[in-house]
Order: C-alpha cells, then structure tokens, then sequence
C-alpha cells in the first residue's frame, strides 16, 4: 500500500454506548468495565469503546470482526446516522458533529454512499427509481438519471427488474438493488456493510472486480465490512479488526495473517485460505545469485557451494535449472542448455496458490523473476509448506 | 344538615359562587362576541361566497351536467367503471327519489368541509409526529374537538357568526379533522426506521424524507385517517342543519320531529351514499398510487 | 296513597318544562308518596315511547301542536290521556322583532310596516334579501309559520324563509341579533326564557284571530289557499299514560289541576333566568315562595304532607 | 310544465307514489314493533338490569370510595402516578363543580358501551381482516352506521324499546363501533408479513398467529382504534340523553336551549375530562404490554 | 454418502411461477420459455420450474445457486409456506399438499423448524421469547422451556441477551436468534435459508461443527441453502445446484467439484479452494505395494523395477521410504533402518490442505495408510499438483 496517501476520515476517541442513559454510563465503561458487566450492571450495551483509526483516500478499507462486534455501529458513524456518545469524526479535517443540517445533507448527497447490512431498500419504489434515488434526491431530472441507474442495474446482474418491487425480489437481488443504489450516485466514498454476503459466487466476485476497478479508476474511497475473510484480504488495502467494540488491530492483509497481534486475531486469521491470500513476495527469500554462461566451464567457478542446484541465465533471460551434481558430471565444453531442467519461473505478485502445483511439480526452488526478468529471488518448497501449515 | 355531610354528598361549590362564575363568564362571552364578531365574521366572507356560489354552482347546472361531471371526476380519480356506474345509479335513484337539490346542498357543504378538514389535518399530523411537544399540546385538543358537545361550541359560534353555512363549515371541519390528524400522526411514526435512515444516509432533506417516504409509507393508515375524517363530516351533516345548514339534515329533522320514518330513511341513505361515494373514491384514487402495496410476500 | 309507586317524569330540555316536571317530582314524592323520578329526553322520542311504550308515565308540558297526530292517535289507541292544560291560557306563538327597532321606527310593530321596511332585515348570507327566521325544521310551527308566511306574501316583500334548524340555532340567532342591537324578525313563542330575558313586540298581523282558518289550512300542510291570521293559544298539556290514569287515580287528579298562568310561568322563568337555576332549584324555590298557587292544586292532606317536608329541606 | 322539463328538473317520483310507499313502510314498523316489542325488550333485560345496578354502586358508594376506586384501577392498569393524579384532579374539579353525580352516570353507560364496543368490534375487525369476502360485506354496513343520523334510527328504536338506557347504549354503540372495527381489521392487515410466515412456519394455528402475532403487532394501530372508539362514545352523550339516557348530556342541552353557556361549557368539559381519562388509561395500559417498541433502530 | 438412507422427501416436477395469472403461464413454461422471455412478456416471474428431487433421512443437503435461482422459494415448498403452480411433495410418503390444515400444523411442529434468510424475529418479544416460540406454540409451559431455550442461546453465543427485544440487535446476533429458535424445537428436519450468511468466520465454524454434531448424533436431516462453497463442501452430503429455478446437478461435492456437469456449475466450482475441499481419497494412487523386511537384502528383490522409491514396512508398521539408488549402494546386510527417509503418512480422509505442505518437503510420495496402519496407496505431488491447478 502506498502511506503516502492523504488522511481522508479520521476517528477520533470514539465512544458509543446503547441505552437511555449513555451519558451516564461513559464513565463506567471508560474505567474499563466489560461489555458483559454492563449489559448486566446497567442495561446498556456498549456499541463502541475507544476507537482512533483513520482511512486514506483511495484505499479499500476492510472492517472484520465477530458478529456484534461494532462493525455496522462504526460505519453508521462515518455519515454520521447515529451520533457518537463520546467522540470525534472528521472527513477531510472537518468534525462532521459540527456540521450545520444544511452542509450534512449536502455532505451526504455527495460524499458518501451506503449500502445497508438489511439492505434498506424503499418498498413503494419500483426497482429503478430505488437505483436512482441518490441522484433524484440531489434533484436530477428522472430522464437524466434513468439511462445511469438502467447501466448499473445492468451491471449487477439485474436489467429487466427495472419495474418490480423490492418485495418482488429475492434476498440477494434486493442486496444488488442496494449496490446499485450506492454505486449509481458517483459519491466519493463508499459504505458498504456486509454488502456482497447475500450473492452467490459468481456475482460476488464480479462484484469483487468492479469495486477494485472503481478504487483504480476512479480512485475512490470504500470502507467494507465483510465477514469473509478471503473477500477482505482480496480486496483490502488495510484491514481492521473490531472485538467487542474495541479495535484489536489495523494493518495490511499479511500483516493480519501472519502477525497477528493477539490470539483473537489469530483464531480469526487461522481459517484464511493462505494459498489464496499470500504471494510470493511474502514468502521468497531474496537471492540475485544466478550463473550467466553457456558452457559448463562459465559457471563452474561461480555455483555456489552451499546450493545442489542454482539458476541459469544467458543474457539476461532465464534459461533453467542446473544442479551440481549434473555440473559435475559435465564437461568444460559441455553446454548448458542440453541439461537445463525447465523450471518455471514465478512473479512477486503471484499468488502461493498458483505456485504451489509449480513447486510440487520440481524438485528444486521456483526461481522468482521481476518483469524485465531478472531474477529477485527463489521459493524454497520448505518455506512454502511452512507457511501452509496451519 | 350536618358538618359530616361530605361523606356521603360532594362538597361542592356553593350555587351563588357558581352562579357568580356563569354570570360573568356568559356577560364576557356576549361583551366578546358584540365587539368583534363582526370583524370575525368578515374574516370568513371569503369562504362564504365560494360556498354559496359553489352551492348554486351545482344547484342552478342542469343535473345532467353535473351528473355527468361528477362521473367524469370519479373516473379521472380511478379510472374504475364499476365505480363510475356505482356512482351513476347512486345519484339517479336519489334524483328519482326527489332528493336532489338537498344531495346537492349537502354535496357542496361537506366537498369543501372534507378537503379543507384534510388540507389542514395532514399538516397539523406531519407536525405532530415531527415533535413530541406538539404531540403533547395538540392530542388534548383533538379530544376535545371530538368529544366536546358540538352544542357547546356552537352556540356560541352562532352568536359570533350567526346561523348558516359557516358555523356549519366550522362545526363539522372541528369534529371531522380529528381523525386524519391523529391517523396521520401515527402512520408517520410506524414507518420503518431502517427505510427511513436509508433516505437520511443518502442526504434526503427533511422534506424530502417527509413526501418520499414518510408519507408514502404512512399512506394506508393515513386513508383510514381520511376515511374517518368523511364519515364523522357526513355524521354531522345532521347536527349542521341544526345551524340553519340547508340540505339533506333537514328532511332528517323534519322526519323525525314528524315520524316520516321512509322520509328520514331516505334522506339518510343519501347522505350514507355520499359519505361511500367519497370514500370509495378517495381510496381507489389513493390505492392507485400506492401500487407497491400489489406485491405479496417476500423471497 | 302509599300505593302510588314509581312514577316517570319526562323531563324536557327547556326551562319550563323542566320545571313542570321538577314540581311534579317534588308533590307527587311528598305528597302522595310516589316514588317519582325524571327521565331526560326529547319532545319526540319521549311521546314516542309513551305511546308505544308507555314510558315514561307523564309529561308535564307537551306542546301538543307538534306531536298532535301521535297523540290523537295514543288517546285513540287507548295508551295516552290528556290530563289537563299545563299553561292555562296556552302558549303564544307569534312573529317578533326586538322593542328597539319598533322604538326607533314604530311602524315595525305591524306586518305591513315590517313588509315596507323589508331592506331593513338583510340576510346575512346574502344582504340582498331580508331575513325572516322560521320555525326549526321539523316542528308543527314549521308549517303554520309556512303558510303565514305565504299568506303574508312576505316572500314578495324580499324576504327568504330561513330555517334556522333547531331552537337552539333560533334562539343563537336572536341573542346575536339582539346583544349587537342589529335586526331580527322571526318566528317565536313563549313563555320562554328567550322571550323572558329580552324586550320583543309581537307584530301585529293586522287580522285578528281565526281559529277556524288556522285550524283547518294554515296547520295543513297541504294548505292551498292560506289567509292570514294571528296565532291562536297553542295548547299546552299534560300528558299521561293510561296506565299512569288507571293505577293511580289520585295523582292524576293532581296531574289535570297543575296549570300556571303565563303570567305566572313568564315570572318564574325570569327567576331562573337571572339566577341561572336549574330545574330543581327553581321548583323548591317555587314551592316556598307560592304556596298560594301550588295548594290550589291539591287536597289538605296533601298540602300537610308537602309543607313537612318543605319544613324539613 | 312541459315536457322538456327534465333538462332542468329531475324527473323525480311523483308524489303520490312517495307517499304511498312512505306510509305502507311506516305502518308495517309500527306493527312489527307492537307484536315483537316485548320480546326483544326482554331479550335486553339483563343488560339493563347491569346498567342500572352499575348506576346505583357509583352513584350510592360514597364519592370518596368511587374515588379512591377509580384512582386504585388507573393506578392499576397504568402504574403511573401522574395519570392519577391528574385523574383525581379532574374528578375533584367536577365534583367542586356539582357534576359528580350525572358524572357518574355518563360514566357507568359510557365504561359499558366502550367495553361492549371494543368487545364485539376487535373480534369483527379480525374477521374483516381474514376474509375479503368478510370486509366487501361489512364495510358498507359500517358506513352506514357511522353516517346513517342516529335519529334516523333512533326513534323506530326507541318505538320497539322505548326510551331509556337500552336505546342509549345501542345508539352510542352503533356510533362509536365502527373505527375500532376498521382500525383493528387495518392493522392486522399491514402486519408484516415476513414475521407472519415465521409463525406459520413454526406451526402456529390461526388463533395462535392471531393472538401471538398480529394483534400484538397491529396493537399501534388497533389502539387508536379504540381511542377513535372512545371519543365517538362520548361524543353521543348528548344524542343518548335524548332519549333518556341520565348524564352529563342533559344539563349540556338544557344549557343550550336557553343559552347557559357556561354551564354547558363545565358540563361538556367534564365529558372532555372523562373522554380523556378512558383514553389516556387504556393507551398507557397497552403501551405497558408493548415494551418492544421502546426498543429503538437497528444495527 | 451412505446409499442406503430411505427416501424422506421427494418432491415431483415442482413449478412455481410468481404472478397474477400464474395458471395460465404455466403452459408456456413448460413449452420451454426462458426466464428472461415470461418476465418480459407476461411480467410474471419463474421461481422454479420442473425440480425432481429427493433428500434422504439424515442427510445434509446443500442448495446452492446464483442469486434470485429460486433456493429460498424450494426450501419454502417443503413445510408449504408457499404452494406450488404444480407438482408434488411429499414427506414420508405423504402428500403435503394434501393434509388438511390441522395436520399441516402438527406436520409444522413437530417434523420442522426453518431459518428464515430475513431472520423473521418477532419484534414484539424478548429473545428468549423467540427463541423459545417454537416450543411455545406447542402448548409447552414457559417454565418448562426455558431452561432449554438459554441453553441454546448460550449454545449460539448470546448468552446475556435474553432480554433484548431483536431491535437491539446486530444482523448477526439476529440471525443467531433465528438459528437457535429452530434448533429449540427439536424438529427432526432442519430448513436452513443462508442461516450463516451473517455470521463471523469464528462463530460460523462453530456453528458448522454445532449442526454436524446434530446431524451425527440426532440424525437430524437438514437442507442447507448457502452461497460459500467452501461450507457447502464442508457440509453437505450431497449438493444441488439451481439455475434459474432449474435443477442442473445434484451429486456430492466431489462430483459438483470434479466433475461438473455443465459450464454453469463448472462456473461454479471454479473459485472453491479445493485443497480444503477434497481429500486424499480423491487424487490418491492405489497402490499396496510395500517393502516388508529390515535389511537390504529382504527387499532387493522385491523393490518395484518402475519406481525411483518405496515404502518400507515391518510388522505392518510404516517405517519410511526408501530408494532406490540408497538400496544400490547398500551391502545386503545392511539395516534398512539406517537409510531410511521419513516421509510422514497421511490419510484417506485428510484435506489436501494439509497434505500439501508434507508434500512440498519431500521429494517422494506420500504413503496412504488407514486405521490399522495398512498401506493404501500413495499421493504424488504431480497429481497433487494438477488437482490444484485451477
Ligand atoms: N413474492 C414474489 N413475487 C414475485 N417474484 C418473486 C417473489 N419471491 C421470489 N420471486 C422471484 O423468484 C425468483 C427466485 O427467488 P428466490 O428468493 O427463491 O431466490 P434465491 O435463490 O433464494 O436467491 P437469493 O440467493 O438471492 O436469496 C427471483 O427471481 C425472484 O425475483
Ligand atoms: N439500537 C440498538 N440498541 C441497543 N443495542 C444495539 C443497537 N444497535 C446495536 N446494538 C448493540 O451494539 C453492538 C454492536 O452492534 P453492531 O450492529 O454494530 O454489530 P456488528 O458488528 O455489525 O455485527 P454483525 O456482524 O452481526 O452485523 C451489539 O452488541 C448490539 O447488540
Ligand atoms: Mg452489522
Ligand atoms: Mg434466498
């Protein structure tokens, strides 16, 4: 991820505690009662305790955490739908609690757009005029708005509903009217709670595609509650995680897998399918040592010693594998290329679990190679099947 | 009598005391009404002059004309021949039964009282489920309006406004807004919180919340609202001609003070037939902007 | 007498008759040891159920006129009986406007005055008519006051027939008229506490009475030809079932003496008025202040029994 | 006239054949009502004799105990000390104010007929809610007893039972029946159906689903309901002591026909105040039993 | 799967057409008119058309399918919330279509309990309350109950929240409520619509292992909708995929994932991560062929000509691997013990995720080995390899 990106939301000391008498019980849970001890003392049950993070622009910010963990009460503070008990917020370094009604709204319309954990889609609207009210409430004409929301209700796989009702539709329909709904408004900023749980699959990962593309493209800012962690890991740039209202850790996908800063996160990481969510880079051990020659007599001084097999490169481009005993066995004049093995090579950015049939399939390391191929490092089988096991 | 007396009777206020009270209290009132009724009454001129023209409006058109409007106008509101031909027989069997000119007195007296009963109600009930402390002033008010002897208020009224259409228009919109006020109040505050907040979150304006949502959600309680608002307006269509109202009422009175049983049967058909007509018609013109409410359950 | 029993006593809603029907409760209790107790109700729905029903048992003050057909048809059927006459000399009917428009223009008094100054009762819905206020719908007096009102050409004259609804929205239009000096004509009767309280002149029809006219045409509805007449006394009576007449001889007997005079009743009224008494009141107030007029009405024994237990209130 | 004439007037029953059929029907009621009178009135006796011993207790209990009971019962169902106090307040006023006993009165007839009316109107607001058929059948009839004049009725009603307290209760009922029936039928009707499903799903009966889910969740709405139900009851106080119902109605109408405004305006303030107290006490009575709406969004 | 199960439901060309005229639609259907075509033209929608299916007493059947396929539609013909354009279902035997309404409902108590995709919490009730309503509509005392219904309620994690109203609850502390509200009831099948769809990984899993449990020990039978097919795998017994409202495959999920009957479930399978899904039964090499003996000259004879290593046993036990230029170089008497490799064992029943990483530090295959200790087969990383080759 890029740190130099700019702050775009910051949380500040946020506090957040359900019941009549909030005010009162900030103390309390300040003084570090548990949420169970004041559920039973007072009541109240403690939404959020404390949380101070901040979200770049353009990154896809993912928020994890066990069901009634928070999640869906921080996100409702980012535009503010329920006020915070203790606590700042600021999106672009203003305190949105200070915002006067008018500049709220005006924030809302433009700034950020939600999708909602039960969708929250408008029952006496037909399906396209629920896609298009973002853009009706900021006062765009029907006829303007209309081919827009006709295009993304297309895009989530739903062209020819325009005229049903949400009650028409089924549970993971009603969530892509929902997704329409926020994508169709071009807002800057997008909440999305647990908005891909109801698709199946194949959508989900379309879906998947079309967010990063928005990031990419259109360098937008999304904020994603999932509770899949494959999905977070494919799609954050950084990923929290919430536990019982506190946050437990913020950091990079790898960082939540495998350094997870506590046994929670770890019980939570333990399931990920790493195969999918690692690369190579994570994994490779650096190593530029390559033997650049064509005859055995080029490159018998330079193997390594302490290696059985090294990389062979010929004006700069990878040739294959050659071990030491067939070194060898060889003779000075003997060219390499008849006894290269034809390993595969691997990239950083690829996956572990593209490069695990590679390395089962050799005997030797994967030789790790950058775009101008030249050679970075190596995949070691050990270290590969280290990391796998659980 | 004896000092314990209040165990078994109720200490009241002495008869002069009370007396003393009613007297100035009824001198005020006169002193009142003599002062300002005539600004008072000139304050609703205006509204008079519509009424009596809209009366004769329909009194003085050939009633085939107005037949024919009355039809149309139910068929622009909801496009339903059954209702249309309803409609139709209705005014026939009730022109046959002599009853016309009174139907449309009647007619033209509750039209105004409805739409003005609805017109004033729904804000006022916008406004009560907006905020708790008009919720809290204005319900007391509304049980008074409803439960208040219409006598009461109307007598002094006649002294103000004298006797005719617009005591009348008055008495009956007191007693006929309650409902649509209250239903309003309370559909607005059923509404899904969650459709709501969805609104909010997509920077709606409180108005825009109000006619996009809101209202749209609220829309089936709040025609029970307006359907009572039509029933308590014809109710009192009775009681306004004891204020000098002209149409259907007096026959109702005359037949009652005379045992013309049929006559007052009749004439109280009429007017159960106009209160179905208005209601009939409000709800399929309000049930065809509402075509959500079609879809059944949910996958 | 202690078999007298329980006795209903219609009790009507406007002054006068509550009265009647409060001294009744209080003789008939303390003079002949009936158990004697008021029913609230209606001019209509009370002789209704006396009729059908035979309940209650009497009605102190029924203005006959508007309930004639029920009642002709109840003495018929054998379940009603006229006991005797409420108000002796009969209740007045007649058209009125207020003393202070006959004092600024004399003329007023008459009908015919009243016809030439007819732009000086402007409608108030429409000022291009003038007003005649007419009987509430309904009653008896809606159709004689009809007809006169036909009679007296008065719709030649520019005046409309308003039917103010019900006594209530009469009378509301009098007292308004009244209370700002503006002008009023109308139909109205007495005793009443309406006609008690403020200064009215009965206009003149400048005809005289004929009874007989008014009894045959001007009460018809089906009147063609009216002519113009004064009113004649309305009756006024008491009413009792024949139940009521059969199992207790000797109150009915009292029931055919009670009568007052309008001069009497127009008096007490104006005590009830200034003192804003209800009916109850005003018959124990009765009772004290004119043993004269009540003991004319009953035997000694009674008169003993009802002046114990005026001593004992 | 000529012929033509139906272009301006419209060609109305002649006369003749109006009164032919007046008569005939007027008579035949009036033969009906004298063969079967007796019968139906003794059908009711038990009824009244109810309301009369109703009477008595709180007219003859000390108006300390009447008191201190009516306090107890609102505490009861309440549990809120305002309520009462305001309660006591209230009857202490109209005690001061020499009411107490047509107060009582009003107040037996009236706690009668609202209970008889939400007792028969809930269970027929629930079968209009499970059967269309059910509905397209009562719904006209409801409008017609909310519009039909109640004199209309109430003279061939007081013609079979005479007048009294038994035509009192069927006319204030007739009257204020219909909006609990309504407002119970649409809010069973606007219960949400998802929750419906999981009752059925889990094998609930009807009764069950009925009295497990949707009255308790239509109970917003069945409330006013009954709260409509109320003010219309004690809006017919008046009509009622037409035809000899005791009660605060009386001294409102004396207070009218001869112009005692004050004494109107107590006595209909004292038909307020109790509309108040029925309403106040059965609506914080049921949001006791409705804790679940307190409970605010959702996460 | 075990074939013998008996038949407990079976449900005969089954349609349901969603419309007004849903009758008179039904022909066209049947002439074969796509979705999108009777949506188009008659605005009626198809939510299933021709299912033939059967679930066996105990088993665990998945539905899984694109969103809007027509899964919540099915599952809801099994107890009749909804009744079928045409066809049949039967359970047990019994037409349900044809119980009379008093039977249905005893039907409904006591044979099922369902998790509604929507939760379907009845808001007006505390959770305990919910959870218990299933008993409670059967007449049980609540005293009775209780015990049974905080139990599960523990069961599912949301011990403390009894007196909660659902309003007071996250989305997945919700759907928990609905979980242990059907498990309350004891009912013998279990209708489960996406029941875990919003639920944490760690809760979910629990839940997994919870609903195994019960369907291991009580012989519950339960229909499964869910669109992660990695549970679907984890899970079902067998699974059936729907697309627009058609039944394209109904197998296990190592027939859904290998061999895919059409693109659509091919599609489907696609994203799984079938290292988690299969085991070692699916890609293992049968093979018995073990050296038995404990120096070299036992096994010189007997070592396979073909093989490069074999597995060397004694008394029945593994004792590791052996090649064959370690036997070339050995004296006959020589111990075997001495050279030999140890290539840990796996089992028939091991996820391929945890074979990999084994697989990846050896350079032999792995020796398969059941209960006893018996040598089956072997797994060979090429093999390995082209399973997981995507
Ligand atoms: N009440 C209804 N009225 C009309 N159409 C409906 C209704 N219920 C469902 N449908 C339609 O039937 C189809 C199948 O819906 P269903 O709810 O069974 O889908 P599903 O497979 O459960 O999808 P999901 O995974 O999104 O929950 C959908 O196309 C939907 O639009
Ligand atoms: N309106 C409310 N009233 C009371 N408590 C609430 C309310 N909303 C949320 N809570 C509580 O706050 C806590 C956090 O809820 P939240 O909805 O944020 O959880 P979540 O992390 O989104 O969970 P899930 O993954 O299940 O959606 C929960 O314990 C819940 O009980
Ligand atoms: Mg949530
Ligand atoms: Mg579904």
């Amino acid at each position: 991820m890029d740190n130099t990106r700019e702050t775009l939301i910051e949380i500040e000391g946020l506090y957040q505690i359900f019941g009549p008498d909030a005010k009162n019980v900030l103390p309390k849970v300040k003084a570090g009662a548990s949420k169970e001890e004041i559920l039973a003392e007072t009541g109240h049950t403690i939404g959020l305790q404390d949380i101070n993070l901040s979200v770049k622009r353009g990154e896809i910010f993912v928020i994890m955490g066990l069901s009634g963990s928070g999640k869906s009460t921080l996100i409702r503070h980012f535009n503010r739908l329920i006020d915070p008990t203790a606590g700042k917020i600021k999106v672009e370094g203003d305190d949105i609690m200070e915002l006067p009604v008018k500049e709220l709204t005006t924030f809302r319309r433009h700034k950020m757009a939600m999708v909602f954990q039960h969708f929250g889609l408008m029952p006496h609207r037909c399906v396209l005029d629920n896609v298009g009210y973002g853009l009706l409430i900021k006062g765009e004409k029907r006829a303007e708005w209309k081919p827009k929301a006709v295009n993304w209700l297309e895009t989530v796989g739903l062209g020819g509903y325009e005229d049903q009702y949400p009650s028409q539709l089924s549970g993971g329909q009603q969530q892509r009217v929902g997704l329409a709904r926020a994508l169709c408004t071009d807002a800057e900023i997008l909440l999305m709670d647990e908005a891909f749980s109801a698709l199946d699959p194949l959508i989900r990962s379309e879906m998947q595609e079309q967010l990063i593309d928005l990031q990419e493209n259109l360098q937008k800012t999304i904020i994603f509650i999932t509770h899949d962690l494959d999905e977070a890991l494919r799609l954050g740039d950084r990923i929290a995680v919430l536990k019982d209202g506190k946050l437990v850790q913020v950091g990079t996908p790898v960082d939540i897998v495998l350094k997870p800063e506590d046994d929670y996160v770890r019980a939570f990481a333990k399931d990920v399918n790493r195969a999918r969510a690692l690369t190579v880079q994570t994994i490779m051990t650096a190593d530029t040592s390559k033997l650049e020659g064509i005859s055995a007599k080029d490159v018998r001084d330079i193997f390594p010693a302490d290696r059985g097999h090294a990389f062979v490169f010929n004006n700069n481009a990878y040739q294959g594998v050659l071990t030491k005993q067939q070194l060898d066995d060889m003779q000075d004049d003997d060219l390499l290329e008849k006894v290269l093995i034809k390993v595969p090579t691997v990239r950083r950015t690829n996956l572990l679990q593209d490069v695990i049939p590679l390395s089962l399939n050799t005997r030797f390391d994967l030789p790790v190679v950058n775009k101008q191929g030249e050679l970075k490092g190596r995949v070691e089988a050990s270290k590969l099947a280290d990391v796998l096991s659980p | 009598m004896i000092d314990s007396s209040w165990l078994t009777e109720f200490p009241d206020m002495s008869r002069r005391e009370l007396l003393a009270i009613r007297q100035s209290l009824d001198s005020a009132y006169r002193t009142f009404s003599r002062d300002y009724g005539e600004s008072i009454e000139n304050f609703f001129d205006p509204l008079l002059y519509f009424l009596v023209w809209f009366e004769n409006l329909l009194i003085e058109t050939p009633w085939w004309l107005v037949l024919a409007a009355i039809v149309g106008l139910v068929y622009a509101a909801t496009r339903s021949w059954k209702l249309c031909s309803g409609v139709l027989a209705a005014f026939l069997a009730i022109g046959y039964f002599g009853m016309w000119e009174d139907t449309m007195r009647t007619l033209s007296i509750i039209t105004v009282c409805t739409i003005l009963s609805i017109c004033i109600g729904i804000p006022i009930g916008i406004l009560m489920a907006r905020s708790d402390r008009a919720k809290s002033i204005i319900t007391p008010m509304l049980d008074i309006m409803q439960t208040m002897p219409a006598f009461v208020y109307l007598i002094p009224v006649v002294m103000l406004l004298g006797i005719g259409r617009i005591p009348g228009v008055i008495a009956v919109v007191i007693y006929a807004i309650p409902p649509v006020i209250r239903l309003t109040n309370l559909g607005i505050r059923l509404v899904n919180q969650e459709t709501l907040e969805a609104a909010t979150a997509y920077g709606a304006t409180p108005t825009q919340r109000l006619f996009g949502v809101q209202i749209p959600l609220a829309m089936p309680t709040i025609m029970a609202g307006i359907n009572q608002t039509i029933m308590m307006a014809l109710a009192m269509v009775v009681v306004a001609s004891m204020i000098g109202v002209k149409g259907l009422g007096q026959p109702v009175l005359k037949s009652i003070t005379n045992q013309y049983f049929t006559l007052g049967l009749l004439n109280g058909l009429a007017i159960v037939a106009l209160a179905i007509i208005f209601d009939r018609v409000s709800q399929s013109y309000a049930k065809r902007a509402q075509k959500h409410l079609e879809g059944t359950e949910n996958g | 007498a202690t078999s007298c029993g329980k006795v209903e006593i219609a009790d009507m809603n406007w002054n006068s008759a509550s009265l009647m029907a409060n001294i009744d409760k209080f003789i008939l209790t303390n003079g002949y040891g009936c158990d004697a107790e008021l029913i609230p109700g209606d001019t209509m729905p009370t002789s209704t159920s006396m009729a059908e029903k035979g309940q209650p048992d009497i009605a102190p003050e029924l203005w006959t006129n508007a309930v004639e057909a029920l009642i002709n048809r109840g003495v018929e059927d054998g379940t009603l009986s006229v006991a005797g006459k409420s108000l002796s000399d009969g209740g007045e009917e007649g058209f009125w406007v207020p003393k202070y428009m006959v004092d600024e223009n004399p003329e007023l008094a008459t009908i015919s005055g009243i016809k030439k100054y007819a732009k000086d009762f402007p409608s108030s819905e429409d000022p291009s008519v003038s007003a005649f206020y007419g009987c509430p719908a309904g009653w008896a007096c809606q159709i004689t006051g009809g007809n006169l009102f036909k009679a007296m050409n008065l719709e030649e004259a520019g005046f409309e027939l308003i039917d103010p609804g019900s006594s209530a929205g009469l009378s509301g239009s009098l007292s308004r008229a009244y209370e700002r000096e503006e002008s009023w004509f109308g139909y109205y009767w007495a005793p009443t506490a309406i006609l008690g309280k403020y200064d009215m002149v009965k206009v003149d029809f400048e005809s005289g009475v004929d009874a007989e006219h008014y009894k045959g045409c001007i009460s018809e509805e089906s009147c063609m030809d009216p002519q113009v007449t004064m009113f004649p006394p309305s009756p006024v009576y008491t009413v009792t079932t024949a139940n009521f007449k059969k199992s207790n001889p000797e109150a009915y007997q009292y029931t055919t003496q009670r009568s007052l005079t309008n001069d009497q009743m127009n008096m007490l009224l104006a005590w009830m008025e200034d003192n804003q008494a209800d009916g109850q009141y005003a018959a124990e107030n009765f009772m004290f202040t004119y043993p004269e007029i009540w003991s004319k009405w009953v035997n000694k024994d009674v008169k003993a029994k009802i002046d114990n237990a005026l001593d004992s209130l």
